[in-house]
């Protein structure tokens, strides 16, 4: 399974590597947001799939990121991508850290509400907070140069398109290889552990309430990560990244892609951003369309395509014993 | 001490719609255990319909003074949409709550499309209707008639419920089945059409809600999505599942919005998301809830 | 011999309901010790003060001469005593392997390795493997939990526990749900892995006065809150009093 | 009345009745002993319908039982007194007691339904404005058993009646059964005394981890499985 | 999955495998074939009143001007995608541009995702034309010297003229003023502008309030309590969307609109909404660029009414001006471009030069672009009035003002809020 696996991933960094020289150019365009919300969900996913906390309010961590690349490199005058990258993942952390601390001690209902809650409070802090945060029209997040490179010759679509997009790509091989680390380490296995059974694994001597809090944690760095590719590409942080259904978004990509799997989050991006776009195009009324599909998804297809992938992986191998 | 009424009147007035989306939301959560995203969308809906409906009566030439029992008609009538909704949800019950918030969360993006089909893109909006119940005027003190009416049709609902739930057989039953479901449906009480009555109450509360508040007000796509974090707010002040938690939850919501205005107005909005936090971080199962889990 | 586990004069009371009343038991190194009792004697309150999980109102709780008054599951394990539940405590979606390898990793002080590799990490594996195969487990380490048998639950909810190292261990009623046939090849697996694994001393918790007669060092019977009676398997099945209190009370009383 | 065969229950996978076989004929009281654990509230369970069989059937009165939701079988004419009492705290004790004729109508009125229950267990009529919350165990229990009889049932179910009453009230509990028996009603009993069996069943069974060991009168138990194996858990 | 994918490699043989280097996002200007144009308009949310007006205009345009014989001999294929939040947003600009390969892209209400949009604007060199969406926090310009990009008014003229209008008509009637705006840039600016005004002019006035209702609020009696316990003797009110007439109700209900001098700039958001049962006569209404009712409109404006009245069953805003202006002045430039090339297809560049200075006929009333690529256009404000045929208030005929954007806002370059204090008013 794991060299099944690995073969997935080859064949789908190949394929995405592909993408700018062979498709048309929108579509690598269209696909950074995509490496965005991927870095994110493989976050959002240690937190939900593998420890077993639903966060409705995830999206702040974006928006933190995003924000954060505006403060940096628009206020300050940072123009490395990667001093902002580190900036955007310790911010995230210390925000993190202490509304976890406030959050991780529920579960269930609870704590996805109060996640929603934090949520909500920061958007209402972005949009109140006027003077700082420029209110509804946001901040700008300027271009930054990459690895130190300028790219000058590219104007920024070019550089989104190219240069940037590999980066990203690079960026989400990196955070995926080290995402796999974790949920392959002891720790990863105490996640899923303490997530199956907690009475039982106190027992067996996992730290139940700082396991939760840590993936917390990790999970607002990847986010915040993810934010500041959103607001790079965007060009813009604004107060929508952080609303409630932004967050609603975040859980539809993972469980439309599956979060009982490593790569469902991120095939769920990747499914929902070319699905989105498609029916932008189609139909007016797109959000009833997307908003069947996620219905469909809940109803019919609980572990998503991940789940259809699992299935028909399974009865392959059932026919070829056969 | 005008100033102190009005905006007591006010945020009372807001506290009694809130009232109303908030005991729909309990109502489904304390049976169903299912919270519900799309109360909000249900409210919507009992807001475009409401003008729909009070437009038609007076094409037809109906008395003005039919405009509230026209309102609770147009709310009645939309819960229609709760059984199917219901049928919908049934296929989750038994699962992990994070599928049964997604459905939800599902409808909100679907509803928003089908209000926009029916009723279009533009808000809508009565004429000053409501304001045939007159006003009361009391020195610098001035409120339509028609807001304490609604203040009224809230407060009686609350006690409606509450005499629905405490003294009819039919409430008794929901109360078991809320308490314990297994144990309610062995003493032969059909859960199914129980939960299908619950919800489409529940519906019923925030379809009437926004029929109600549409004189006052508007219908608007963006409502939906803006007032359900609202509602949410209520309940988890009030304490999920509990009845008199709304109420609670949805006055002293009401209340903190009037009184931040006046107090500091940068806080109006970020206060009530504060309490939220702050009551559950310290009384996690609300004011009035029972034990969270 | 010292007792390795001890209560001094313990109470609890929840309100007004005095669940244990001034109980003082010992188990020492080498013991195998039975805990029985008819429903609401305090076995439930008595086991929980043994793991640390509440803090008695009155007297004290030793674990190898220190105070484990409420310290927690988590500190618990640490120390060296392990449990298991009454009704069978897995990771449903967790591998055998895996699930014997999250005891195995607190037990060797790696839950906070972040990016290390489990898979690759030999020490872990090799006491897996080693515990799985004093439970017979081996032939299943691919398996996933939820998949297995009854029988096989059972054992890997004790393995697991096991692989914790523990000095004591604390079995609540391990073959509930168990059929009849299996019962006493359950609990010889659980003695034989004791040995092997170095465990200085067992306490059972059980109805099955089968099981208890069979393997019991010293049976400790608790009523009403209090030891009714704490003797070898001989001396106390031989007590009518014992045994109908034991087993028919509420005629009795 | 009552056509148990063959019964076989797993939960989670795991299983926890193995081929269970029993009759309940109309007018019988039958107990079903075994100490906690063994499988009595799992068979009772199962009967209304709150589990689903992996094999073998249940028949009331020749009717299939097993693909019915659990109020269908309730309004068969199956009472139902779980092991826990769950009496609805929420509820006072005369609403708990009167809930099941509002969800079954029999040919008797709902008056004499409230009244035959409450002649069981007269004491209760004290009680009738309290909350469920604000009762004892034995208080709960009679409760619990009294509602099962409100429904006016064909066949009763009572998981471990007598268990955490105290000693006074075992007889009048006793006592009820025998009543109940009177009004035409058959019983089940699941027990995990065998010395709180009745002296008036008419027949027995002893069911140990989820198998049955036993059938038979009353008298004929071998002392080997009356003796140690006692009492239940908690 | 799969679908796409093979899409992806079909068009893969006329992309070639240049497409990661520079300089091949030049919107191709094929010369045959219909003349595509991208509209963004917002369907959903706030703004969608604001975009269904519009996009009701870009097609009446479209269907007028094709049968005159499209632009430059060309017909004119629109191509739709919705504006939403403003990653969306870009998205869907890319894709009209890099797929679709439209000409010129049309639309943008929202101030934040115009913002956003600006530099991708500028970098695919695709011309734009804004029909909105230009409010800036502070009015400090944001989008600095763009090429491509054209843009509307940048700053809230409608404000500006409607303190011109209080000033001038209620100078003396009023000194404690209250302000209630919606909580975002533009809300903020228009009440700041206003006070700036009065400061500029003298005018003593004591601000006894300022409310700040979020975009969206419904529910604003707590607002009116606390503005009628201010006991202003003007409001000034830049609320628009649903949030307008809500707010009017409730303070007609409170009786605050009694006796109080309301100057409203932005009224004519929601116009067919303002109902006279609560919106009093009398207080300064702005219709922005395009009063649909008015007395000395153009046949054209009169035709348009017409045809969105029976259409839409409703009476278009300003957004419809817009709108029409935007592909008006675009069909202009390309005819004066291509005249210049005697017939032939003109570039971009020669499209963009055409533009400057051009002066077209809008529906609202004359208009045309500076040099710095932003709008001039005609304002039409006036007094509410009930003496008319509809449900709602209308402007009062004898006292319709109107006036040219060039006096509202700031000259290219300049600071608004230092322009405020210099500049000569025409009052």
């Amino acid at each position: 399974m794991r060299g099944a696996t690995a073969m997935i991933v080859a064949a789908g960094v190949v394929a995405l590597g592909l993408v700018p020289v062979l498709a048309p150019p929108f579509y690598a365009n269209l696909l950074i947001p995509f490496f965005g919300y991927a870095i994110a969900l493989l976050g959002f996913n240690l937190l939900f799939g593998y420890t077993g906390l639903l966060s409705f309010g995830h999206a702040m961590f974006l928006g933190l990121g995003a924000y954060g690349a505006a403060v940096m490199a628009g206020e300050n005058g940072i123009k490395s991508f990667e001093v902002v990258l580190l900036g955007v993942a310790l911010a995230g952390a210390l925000v993190a850290l202490p509304i976890g601390l406030l959050c991780v001690r529920f579960i269930g209902i609870f704590f996805g509400m109060l996640t929603l809650a934090f949520g909500m409070l920061t958007h209402a802090i972005l949009f109140k907070f006027y003077h700082l945060t420029g209110g509804d029209s946001g901040m700008r997040v300027p271009r930054m140069n990459i690895l130190g490179l300028e790219f000058q010759a590219y104007n920024k679509i070019e550089l989104l398109a190219g240069p940037f997009y590999y980066y990203c790509l690079g960026l989400l091989v990196l955070c995926g290889l080290v995402m796999w680390r974790i949920v392959h380490s002891p720790f990863g296995l105490h996640l899923r552990a303490l997530s199956n059974n907690a009475q039982k694994a106190e027992y067996l001597g996992v730290r139940v309430y700082q396991f939760r809090l840590a993936a917390f944690v990790i999970s607002a760095i990847y986010g915040a990560i993810g934010g500041a590719i959103l607001g790079f590409r965007i060009g813009l942080a604004d107060p929508e990244i952080v609303h409630w259904t932004h967050s609603g978004h975040l859980v539809f990509m993972t469980v439309l892609g599956g979060f009982s799997s490593f790569l469902g989050p991120i095939a769920g991006a990747l499914a929902l951003t070319l699905l989105q776009d498609q029916l932008q195009s189609i139909t007016p009324y797109w959000r009833f369309i997307l908003g069947a599909v996620l219905a469909a998804v809940v109803i019919f297809l609980p572990r998503g395509l991940a789940g259809i992938a699992g299935t028909g992986a399974a009865l392959a191998k059932r026919r070829a014993a056969a | 001490m005008s100033l102190i009424a009005n905006l007591l009147l006010g945020g009372i007035f807001h506290a009694a719609v809130l009232f109303l989306v908030a005991a729909g939301l309990q109502l489904v959560f304390g049976v169903q255990k299912i919270v519900n995203l799309a109360c909000g969308s249900f409210y919507a809906l009992g807001a475009y319909f409401g003008i729909t409906l009070v437009t038609l009566a007076m094409n037809f030439g109906l008395p003005a003074w039919l405009l509230l029992p026209i309102l609770l008609v147009a709310g009645v009538l939309m819960a229609a949409v709760g059984p199917p909704i219901e049928r919908l949800l049934r296929t989750v019950y038994d699962r992990d709550e994070s599928f049964q918030l997604l459905l939800t969360f599902a409808l909100v993006l679907m509803f928003q499309d089908v209000l926009r089909l029916v009723w279009g893109a533009n808000p809508q909006s009565l004429n000053n209707v409501h304001l045939v119940y007159g006003k009361l005027t009391w020195g610098d003190l001035s409120v339509p008639v028609y807001n304490l009416l609604v203040i009224a049709a809230a407060g009686a609902t609350a006690f409606f419920i509450s005499l629905f739930l405490r003294r009819t057989n039919y409430g008794r039953l929901l109360r078991a089945t809320a308490e314990n479901r297994a144990m309610a449906e062995a003493l032969g009480v059909n859960v199914r059409s129980v939960y299908a009555v619950v919800f489409t109450l529940g519906t019923m509360l925030g379809t009437v809600g926004g029929a109600l508040v549409v004189p006052t007000s508007a219908a608007s796509l963006d409502m939906a999505i803006e007032f359900v974090i609202e509602a949410f707010a209520v309940v988890v002040i009030g304490g999920l599942g509990s009845m008199p938690g709304a109420l609670v939850g949805a006055l002293l919501v009401g209340l903190i919005r009037a009184a931040s205005l006046v107090v500091y107005p940068e806080f109006e909005i970020l206060a009530i998301y504060v309490i939220v936090i702050a009551v559950l971080l310290f009384r996690p199962s609300g004011l009035l809830g029972k034990a969270a889990t | 011999m010292t007792a390795i586990v001890e209560t001094k004069n313990v109470s609890k009371r929840f309100g007004d309901f005095r669940a244990l009343d001034d109980v003082s038991v010992a188990v020492r190194e080498g013991e195998f010790v039975s805990i029985v009792g008819p429903n609401g004697a305090g076995k439930t309150t008595l086991v929980n003060l043994l793991t640390g999980l509440l803090i008695p109102s009155n007297g004290q709780v030793f674990f190898k001469g220190t105070d484990i008054a409420g310290i927690g599951a988590v500190a618990l394990a640490k120390r060296g005593m392990a449990r298991t539940f009454q009704l069978v405590q897995i990771f449903p979606q967790l591998t055998v392997a895996e699930t014997i390898a999250a005891a195995v990793v607190s037990q060797q002080d790696k839950a906070w390795r972040l990016f290390s590799k489990l898979a690759s990490d030999g020490a872990v594996r090799a006491r897996v493997r080693e515990i799985a195969g004093i439970f017979g487990l081996d032939g299943r380490l691919k398996s996933e939990s939820r998949l297995l048998s009854q029988g096989e639950k059972k054992l890997l909810d004790v393995a697991s526990a096991f692989a914790l190292n523990p000095e004591v261990i604390l079995l609540d009623e391990p073959t509930s749900g168990v059929s009849t046939a299996e019962k006493h090849g359950l609990v010889q697996i659980l003695i034989d892995a004791a040995k092997k694994a170095g465990v200085k001393a067992i306490i059972l918790i059980e109805h099955d006065m089968d099981l208890v007669a069979a393997y019991s060092h010293r049976i400790i019977a608790l009523s009403e809150g209090k030891v009714l009676a704490d003797l070898p398997p001989k001396p106390f099945f031989a007590d009518p009093v014992i045994i109908e209190t034991v087993i028919g009370r509420r005629r009795s009383t | 009345m009552l056509s148990v065969k063959n019964l076989v229950v797993d939960i989670d996978g795991s299983p926890i009745l193995r081929h269970i076989s029993l009759e309940v004929a109309a007018g019988e009281l039958v107990c079903l002993v075994g100490r906690n654990g063994a499988g009595k509230s799992t068979t009772f369970r199962t009967i209304m319908g709150q589990r689903r069989p992996v094999s073998g059937s249940i028949t009331l009165e020749g009717r299939d039982l097993t693909q019915l939701y659990p109020f269908a079988i309730a309004r068969l004419g199956v009472g139902f007194a779980p092991e826990e009492s769950e009496v609805f705290g929420d509820l006072s004790v005369a609403d708990n007691i009167l809930l099941p004729t509002w969800t079954r109508q029999t040919s008797r009125s709902v008056d004499e339904r409230e009244a035959l229950a409450y002649r069981v267990f007269p004491r209760l009529e004290r009680y009738r404005t309290r909350g469920g919350q604000q009762l004892s165990g034995g208080e709960r229990k009679m409760v619990s058993i009294a509602r099962a009889l409100a429904l006016d049932p064909k066949l009763l179910l009572l998981d471990e009646p007598t268990e955490g009453l105290s000693p006074a009230i075992v007889p009048s509990i006793v006592e009820g059964i025998a009543s109940i028996l009177q009004l035409g009603h058959a019983v089940l009993i699941a027990e995990s005394n065998m010395h709180h069996v009745p002296d008036f069943a008419d027949r027995l069974y002893v069911i140990e981890r989820g198998e049955m060991v036993y059938a038979g009168k009353p008298n004929a138990v071998p002392k080997s499985l009356s003796a140690p194996n006692g009492p239940d858990g908690e | 999955m799969r679908l796409s994918r093979r899409r992806v490699l079909k068009s893969l043989a006329a992309t070639g495998a240049a497409a990661a280097s520079p300089g091949v996002f030049m919107p191709a200007l094929a010369q045959t074939g219909p003349l595509k144009i991208g509209i963004l308009a917002p369907r959903t949310g706030i703004a969608a009143s604001a975009g269904i007006s519009g996009l009701a205009a870009t097609e009446w345009a479209v269907e007028k001007f094709n049968a005159g014989g499209g632009i430059a001999g060309r017909k004119i294929q629109l191509v739709v995608e919705e504006e939403t939040s403003p990653k969306d947003t870009i998205e869907r600009f890319q894709k009209l541009v890099q797929q679709e390969k439209v000409e010129c892209v049309m639309g943008i209400v929202s101030t934040g995702v115009g913002l956003a949009l600006g530099p991708v604007v500028e970098e695919a060199r695709a011309l734009t034309i804004y029909w909105d969406g230009t409010t800036q926090d502070g009015v400090d310009e944001k989008l600095l010297n763009p090429k491509y990009l054209f843009r509307s008014t940048d700053n809230e003229c409608e404000a500006v003229m409607s303190s011109l209008l209080a000033i001038k008509h209620w100078k003396g009637q009023f000194k404690r003023i209250a302000g209630i705006n919606p909580d975002y840039s533009y809300g903020r600016n228009n009440m700041a502008a206003f006070i700036a005004l009065l400061k500029r002019f003298d005018i003593e006035h004591e601000v006894v309030t300022e409310q700040w209702p979020k975009v969206g609020t419904m529910e604003l009696t707590s607002h009116v309590a606390a503005l009628k316990a201010a006991n202003p003797d003007l409001i000034f009110s830049s609320l628009l969307f649903a949030d307008l007439p809500v707010f009017m109700k409730q303070a007609h209900a409170a009786d605050l609109t009694k006796g109080t001098k309301l100057v409203f700039p932005a009224a004519g958001w929601q116009h067919t909404l303002m109902k006279k049962d609560f919106t009093p006569e009398g207080m300064i209404f702005g219709h922005n660029t395009l009063y649909f009712d008015n007395p000395q409109a153009t046949p054209m404006q009169k035709e348009f009414v017409a045809w969105y009245a029976e259409k839409q069953k409703d009476y278009p805003n300003w957004e419809a001006d817009r709108a029409y202006f935007a592909i008006a002045s675009y069909k202009e430039a390309v005819e004066k471009a291509s005249k210049a090339k005697s017939g032939q297809w003109p570039g971009v560049d020669d499209v963009i030069g055409a533009m400057h200075g051009l002066s077209v006929e809008s529906l609202g009333g004359k208009g045309g672009w500076r040099k710095d690529n932003i709008a001039d256009q005609t304002f039409v404000q006036g007094f509410s009035t009930h003496n008319n045929k509809y449900d709602f208030v209308t402007l009062d005929p004898a006292k319709i003002e109107t006036m040219y954007s060039a006096d509202l806002q700031k000259p290219p370059g300049a600071k608004f809020w230092d322009w405020l204090k210099t500049a000569q008013f025409k009052i």
